[in-house]
């Protein structure tokens, strides 16, 4: 490791040109093709959303404060947590981690230039735009609604609130997570780095591709349960309407047939930049690789034949009940086969406790819990007594925010400085994480308990002897909600004021880490070379430049000449 | 860590109960008998198959408990022990790949899954399935109160059992889905407009026990909320279940009508609800959406039970929210409701003139409401 | 696809129809092909809904297919079948000569699938006007009425069109006037392309008012439709062929008409066929709310394979396709064949139950 | 430009005379469906009109849709559809036959006549 290394910084290192500066004005974000400024623009779109459907759970729970509290009207209640749903699951979640960091990452791991299809990726943003547009009208002319996200018939048939709008709006936002997935199944497949086999993709690849499976296969689902849901409303066609002969139990059936595998499209991006994160900051080669990218494909399979666990008490036949519990038990394992691997991985590392391996960390404490409450909840005669108390609550936000929100962040953490060229205060980071760790346990843990004493969802009013938990949870709500903007403010200042830094500062071996940092517009300026994801050692470290390269380019003779010109 | 937070909690809940006792008034359903009294986790035990559901969840919550222990106890101390020091980038090697191992930690907890799921659907059978000697107790849900019929013909607005006496509740919804959900005894069923859907019912305990409504139905679905008691003989049920009585004034039967029927929307003490409150309006001129005011009469009561979207109070629009009572009610229980609501108003009780002809007048308009009784023998119109 | 985005100047190294993130022309065919095979997935599953709600509500309620399957016509749906196997044929023969790189020939088989999908929808646009005619709607509106307003004279029954049937043809009237008008002006000021691009489209507005013409003639000829069995079908609850209990039953009978002024010798002409309303079983609406989101869904795509085939047709005409760059032609037409798979099912399941 | 057009290996030009015969093939099962439509004893009708609807299918799917000669994994992408769209169908039919007698025997109440009739 004694030679000299001359690799530019244009190539490696903290790059001033780059896909920011690359072409200027309005026009150029808002007709970009590029994925990286897609990815951006999905970031500050999916985090706009979750500011506003964040500060919906604030009211709601401040309302929550007193058993029989008067500060919103129960319409108004009802409105909250509707749209704190709606907006949270349609608008930040689903598109969170594939379509703003998926944008940013999935091509250049893939040593490539572009998803296959940029326009139908931009086409997919301002579906997005569109879709949460018509959401967030169903507020904004005084509609409101007030149906739960999930749409249940025939009360969505029969309230007066905007929930064709609301319904409008989600079936565009599942066109835009559609496109999403066609693009990066098709980018996968066929915009890989020559060499680069299906078991040299780093793990992440493989969970957004098990997730695109999912958008593909479940979200048009969903679009013709929307779409039969407006025509219910506009014309009674009575295919759910129990007036005309139909059956409200069959649009359950409709509508977790995607949403229950929509659960799997949150969390398995999140799976895949933990997997990431873990085998980083350990430094070491992933355990049980296989095992690991065949989980993700397993959970999205089985995913598909488990929806009717949400249907245990909904007047769903016995035989059936039965046929789902038993299919939901064999998700547990793929998902406990990952924990497991992740812990293997961590034996022996050189672990560095950064901003994202905290993350990293809190998502394995709370996914583990969310995880094995589902157990409670899968089995039948247990779900009988939890099913819709705040037992299920707490336990989806274990999964979904627990999971997935805590891993977006430790992702936006571990890329942000490939995406800014700046570092961001790793300190605070670590402050926000620590707080978001707490806030989230102590908001949603006395839900567990709540709801197992009997206190059903989507109450406005309760019985006194709930109160101190629903306290606790709104102390700790605000604390969550104190961690996620500090996190926030900590990567937007870094974006800005946060000291420049090299193409690679955390020795990571993907291949989107041989560019500079930002990017340039091509991400690459040299053909990367062909690298084994988890191959830590490939990586040396580059005193001039601060930063790791690959080995090949520490002898200056092997550095390739640049191909691709950066401005004309 | 487990063990202490339950301790801690339950020490803080004990305070709490304290503290809210004093304003229990503010509650809808403030009865002493109600509050938490059950273990840190559960409410009490209360139907024959709640300590199987509660053993089963206590097996779960200690499997968990354990596998977390040890997933959280092995990533501490991962940590500590192979923590980076001064910088230095230093794995051990180690293998990257244990098939064995693999299949093992894969294999072993599904074992245990498979128990969970075998104990889980057993105690499932015996909560959803009644035995053949069952009562059945007709359920009707609506916006947002329950009406029990029972086998004699009783209605009331609270669920009323008798313990050690196995009952099937057959379910029907005016309006839109609700969930049937008593903690104590475990139990939750949706109920389904457009069908019939069946819940069953094992009483061990006597007392009164939570009902709660647990699918969202809407703008009060939070205060849908009502009680079932536990009774200790058929007799001591029945005092609390036959109510429309000679014995009874005219105003108590309309007042128990009104808990059955319209307690869920219109209020008695006078503030407006999702309809407006009934103790002050009667003889009253209401202002009407798009029409004349008119008197609160005989005719104008019966034609909002009846025909509700006809003449709407302003305030309560621009459509009605109230469902037609047109052949759910008989022209007596509207007569009935008359006086409740004249009672209310102005203290004053009025006997019903000649009942009997009353009755004669519409006799079959009693018919629709017993309908669901027969449901269970396939009837279909 | 040809890029335009002005970031991209690398084109000196690639083909000027490889967009710049593909290395060459293979891999991007191989990507578009992949994605629309994955698209045609999501339309798959997209549709299995409907096929979902069909599947469950006749295994569970046979009798209401049985009943309610008879208005429709069967030779109707058996004439599109045949239009949109044709203009499947013609477009996998576009395909073909897209590979070739012939593109007037492209642009000319292209041309006639767009015809024959116009026509398809026009022989819809009759079945579904004539089903408003008589209340044939979804669930909660289904409200029948055996006699539809027909003027009594030959001459007026073979003229008489139905007022839906203006308003579904107001929008093809509109384009083919306007097409029409811009083939022309774009013509005569030079623009020959678009000139014939718009006379293209002008034929296939063409195309709905042959559908249209041709199913109405058809309806007229046979005193609205034979196929739909209307005759053939001897179930309980048609109306009895007793003209005589006709006039006693009165107005509950299948005349019960809105337009009063019927004369007898009317009454006398279509009793022979036309179910009796009061035979009908409960919830019979449900086929046609399943009827209406199938096909009309099946339209809807129908329209927009119109709308991607007008596209590919312009790119014919510019010259466009070569033997490694023919890939849009390849997916419409992929997209093009499914509507036409779907279409393969939906008729001997809606038209032809036993 | 590029020099890619002398081994284009990815162009599958399909005879004419092979899209012409399924043609013919596909009209004679049209007709064939038709006729046999309402002849036959009641489980058959079904599993006939179905049994041809599907051959047409794999005709158009084979031969129009080149799929034939297409790649493995392209075939496999379609078929996957088909196989989570029938297990959509299968799960959700299993499960409403089950509770079908608690929703015919229910006493339905008809509903008030629509206040108008649906415009198109």
């Amino acid at each position: 490791m004694g030679t000299t290394i001359k690799a530019t910084p244009e190539i490696f290192g903290h790059a001033e040109n780059n896909f920011f500066n690359a072409s200027s004005g309005w026009k150029s974000w808002a007709f970009t093709l590029d994925h990286k400024r897609i990815g951006i623009m999905y970031l500050i779109g999916v985090t706009t959303a979750l500011f506003l459907a964040g500060v919906f759970a604030l009211v709601l729970r401040s309302h929550l404060w007193i058993a029989n509290s008067e500060m919103l009207t129960p319409a108004m209640y009802n409105q909250m947590f509707t749209l704190h749903g709606a907006v949270m699951v349609f608008a930040f979640i689903i598109p969170s981690i594939p379509a703003a960091l998926g944008n940013m990452v999935l091509p250049m791991m893939l040593g490539a230039k572009d998803v296959a299809f940029p326009r139908l990726n931009l086409m997919s943003f301002y579906l997005w735009v569109i879709g949460t547009g018509c959401l967030l009208y169903a507020i904004l002319a005084g509609y409101g609604l007030d149906t739960g996200w999930t749409f249940y018939t025939p009360y969505s048939i029969e309230t007066e609130s905007g929930v064709i709008y609301a319904t409008a709006g989600a079936f565009v936002l599942g066109f835009s997570s559609i496109f999403t997935g066609i693009n990066f199944l098709v980018t996968v497949n066929t915009m890989r780095l020559p060499g680069q086999g299906w078991f040299k993709l780093p793990l992440f690849i493989w969970s957004l591709y098990a997730t695109a499976i999912i958008q593909i296969l479940a979200t048009p689902v969903l679009g013709i349960t929307l779409l039969l849901l407006i025509s219910e409303r506009l014309m009674s066609i009575g295919i759910f309407d129990p007036r005309y002969g139909g059956d409200p139990v069959l649009f359950q059936h409709f509508f977790w047939f995607y949403s229950h595998p929509a659960v799997y499209i949150m969390i398995l991006p999140a799976m895949g930049v933990i997997s990431e994160l873990i085998a980083v900051y350990s430094q070491k080669r992933i355990f049980g690789y296989s095992f690991i990218a065949f989980s993700s494909v397993a959970i999205a399979l089985l995913g598909f034949l488990v929806w009717g666990h949400h249907l245990f008490t909904s007047g769903q036949s016995l035989v059936v009940t039965l046929i789902f519990s038993a299919i939901t038990f064999s998700v547990a394992i793929p998902s406990a086969v990952k924990v497991f691997n992740w812990l293997a991985t961590m034996y022996k590392g050189s672990i560095l406790l950064a901003t994202p391996m905290c993350y990293a960390l809190s998502f394995i404490f709370l996914f583990g819990i969310g995880g094995l409450t589902g157990l409670f909840l899968g089995a039948l005669s247990t779900d009988i007594h939890l099913h819709d108390t705040y037992f299920v609550v707490a336990h989806f936000h274990f999964v979904m925010v627990g999971g997935t929100l805590t891993a977006l962040l430790g992702g936006l953490f571990h890329w942000w400085p490939k995406m800014f060229g700046r570092m961001y205060n790793d300190m605070l980071g670590r402050v926000g994480c620590f707080l978001v760790f707490t806030g989230f346990n102590l908001t949603f843990f006395p839900q567990f308990v709540m709801g197992s004493r009997g206190m059903p969802r989507r109450y406005a009013t309760y019985d006194p002897e709930y109160q101190i938990f629903h306290q606790w949870s709104t102390i700790g709500a605000f604390l969550l909600g104190i961690g996620i903007l500090l996190a926030f403010a900590v990567l937007v200042y870094a974006a800005f004021k946060g000291p420049k830094v090299g193409g690679n500062p955390f020795k990571a071996a993907s291949l989107e880490w041989q560019s500079s940092s930002p990017p340039d517009f091509h991400n690459f300026l040299h053909k990367p070379v062909m690298t084994d994801p988890y191959d830590f050692d490939a990586m040396v470290y580059d005193e001039d430049l601060d930063t790791y390269i690959h080995r090949e380019f520490a002898d200056p003779a092997k550095v390739p000449p640049r191909v691709e010109p950066i401005h004309h | 860590m487990m063990p202490q937070i339950p301790m801690l909690l339950a020490q803080i809940d004990e305070k709490v109960r304290e503290l809210t006792s004093a304003n229990a008034h503010d509650t809808p359903v403030p009865d002493e008998a109600m509050v938490h009294e059950g273990s840190y986790w559960f409410p009490r035990v209360a139907s024959s198959y709640a300590s199987d559901v509660d053993f089963l969840f206590m097996a779960i919550f200690w499997i968990s408990a354990v596998f977390f222990a040890i997933i959280v106890g092995v990533m501490i101390y991962f940590c500590i022990r192979y923590r980076r020091i001064g910088g230095k980038i230093e794995p051990q090697p180690s293998a990257s790949h244990n098939t064995t191992i693999e299949i093992l930690w894969s294999v072993l907890p599904s074992i245990l899954l498979v128990w969970i799921f075998y104990v889980g659907a057993v105690g499932f059978f015996e909560m959803r399935i009644s035995p053949e000697d069952a009562e059945d107790i007709q359920v009707t849900a609506r916006k947002w109160n329950w009406s029990f019929t029972y086998p004699d013909g009783d209605i009331s607005s609270e669920l009323h059992l008798v313990r050690d006496k196995p009952a099937r509740l057959v379910m029907r919804s005016d309006d839109v889905l609700h969930s049937m959900y008593i903690p104590a005894f475990r139990q939750k069923m949706d109920v389904v407009p457009g069908r019939y859907t069946y819940a069953f019912l094992m009483p061990i305990l006597d007392g009164k026990f939570r009902l709660a409504c647990t699918e969202y139905c809407g703008e009060e679905h939070s205060k849908m909320r009502t009680m079932c008691q536990v009774h200790i003989s058929e007799k001591d049920r029945k005092e609390n279940t036959q109510w429309i009585t000679a014995d009874h004034k005219p105003w108590e039967n309309g007042e128990r009508l009104y808990k059955i029927n319209c307690s869920g929307c219109h209020k008695v003490d006078g503030t407006p609800a999702t309809g407006p409150a009934l103790n002050t309006i009667w003889g009253e001129p209401e202002n009407l959406i798009g029409k004349a005011p008119r008197l609160v009469d005989h005719n104008y009561v019966r034609e909002s039970i009846l025909y509700p979207d006809r003449d709407i109070v302003e305030g309560y629009g621009p459509v009605s929210k109230m469902n037609s009572f047109q052949g759910k009610i008989s022209d007596k229980d509207i007569d009935y409701l008359i006086t409740y609501m004249q009672y209310l108003k102005t203290g004053e009780v009025v006997e019903l003139k000649d009942e009997n002809a009353t009755d004669a007048a519409a006799p079959p308009a009693e018919e629709p409401a017993q309908a669901p009784a027969e449901a269970g023998t396939g009837e279909n119109n | 696809m040809a890029t335009a985005d002005p970031q991209v100047h690398d084109e000196h190294e690639h083909g000027e129809f490889i967009a710049h993130h593909f290395d060459n022309a293979e891999q991007q065919y191989d990507s578009g092909k992949l994605g629309i095979w994955v698209f045609l997935v999501t339309e798959v599953l997209f549709f299995s809904g409907l096929f979902v709600a069909y599947t469950l509500y006749r295994s569970h309620h046979p009798e209401i297919f049985d009943q309610a399957h008879v208005f429709l016509d069967k030779w109707l749906g058996g004439l599109n079948t045949v239009v949109l196997l044709f203009s499947s044929l013609t477009m996998a023969l576009g395909v073909r000569y897209a590979q070739l790189g012939k593109n007037k020939l492209v642009a000319f088989f292209v041309l006639i699938t767009m015809v024959c999908a116009a026509v398809f929808i026009g022989v819809k646009a009759i079945e579904y006007s004539h089903k408003w005619d008589q209340g044939i709607l979804v669930s909660s509106a289904f409200n029948y009425t055996t006699v539809h307003a027909v003027p009594a004279t030959a001459i007026g029954k073979a003229l008489h069109i139905s007022d839906y049937l203006v308003y579904l043809s107001a929008i093809p009237a509109i384009l083919l006037v306007g097409f029409l008008i811009a083939a022309v002006g774009f013509t005569v000021g030079g623009k020959k392309i678009l000139g014939i691009f718009c006379g293209c489209m002008a034929i296939t507005a063409g195309g709905y008012f042959l559908g249209v013409v041709g199913a109405q003639v058809y309806m007229n000829v046979t005193d609205g439709g034979v196929g739909g069995s209307h005759a053939s079908q001897p179930i309980l609850l048609y109306a009895q062929e007793d003209h005589a209990a006709d006039d006693q039953a009165g107005a509950v009978d299948d005349h019960g008409d809105a337009n009063e002024e019927h004369s007898a010798d009317d009454h006398g002409s279509q009793a022979s066929h036309g179910p009796d309303p009061t035979k009908f079983v409960r919830d019979i609406g449900i086929f046609f709310s399943i009827y209406y989101c199938m096909t009309g869904l099946h339209a809807f795509h129908i329209i927009g394979g119109i709308i991607a085939l007008a596209w590919i047709l312009w790119r014919s005409l510019l010259g466009q396709w070569r033997s490694d760059y023919f890939g849009p032609v390849d997916y419409v037409g992929l997209y093009w064949h499914l509507v036409d798979l779907i279409w393969i099912f939906l008729f001997p399941m809606l038209y032809l139950i036993d | 430009m590029a020099d890619h057009h002398d081994h284009t290996s990815f162009a599958h030009p399909v005879s004419v005379k092979l899209l012409v015969t399924v043609f013919v093939a596909l009209i004679l099962l049209t007709i064939l469906t038709v006729v046999s439509a309402g002849q036959l004893p009641r489980p058959f009708g079904l599993w006939v009109a179905m049994g041809i609807a599907t051959v047409k299918a794999a005709l158009v799917m084979l031969f129009f849709m080149h799929m034939f000669w297409d790649k493995p994994f392209n075939i496999m992408a379609f078929m996957s559809s088909l196989l989570f769209a029938s297990l959509f169908i299968s799960m959700t039919l299993m499960d409403t036959g089950h509770y079908q007698d608690t929703i015919d025997q229910f006493p339905r109440e008809p509903v008030a006549q629509p206040a108008a009739p649906a415009q198109p």
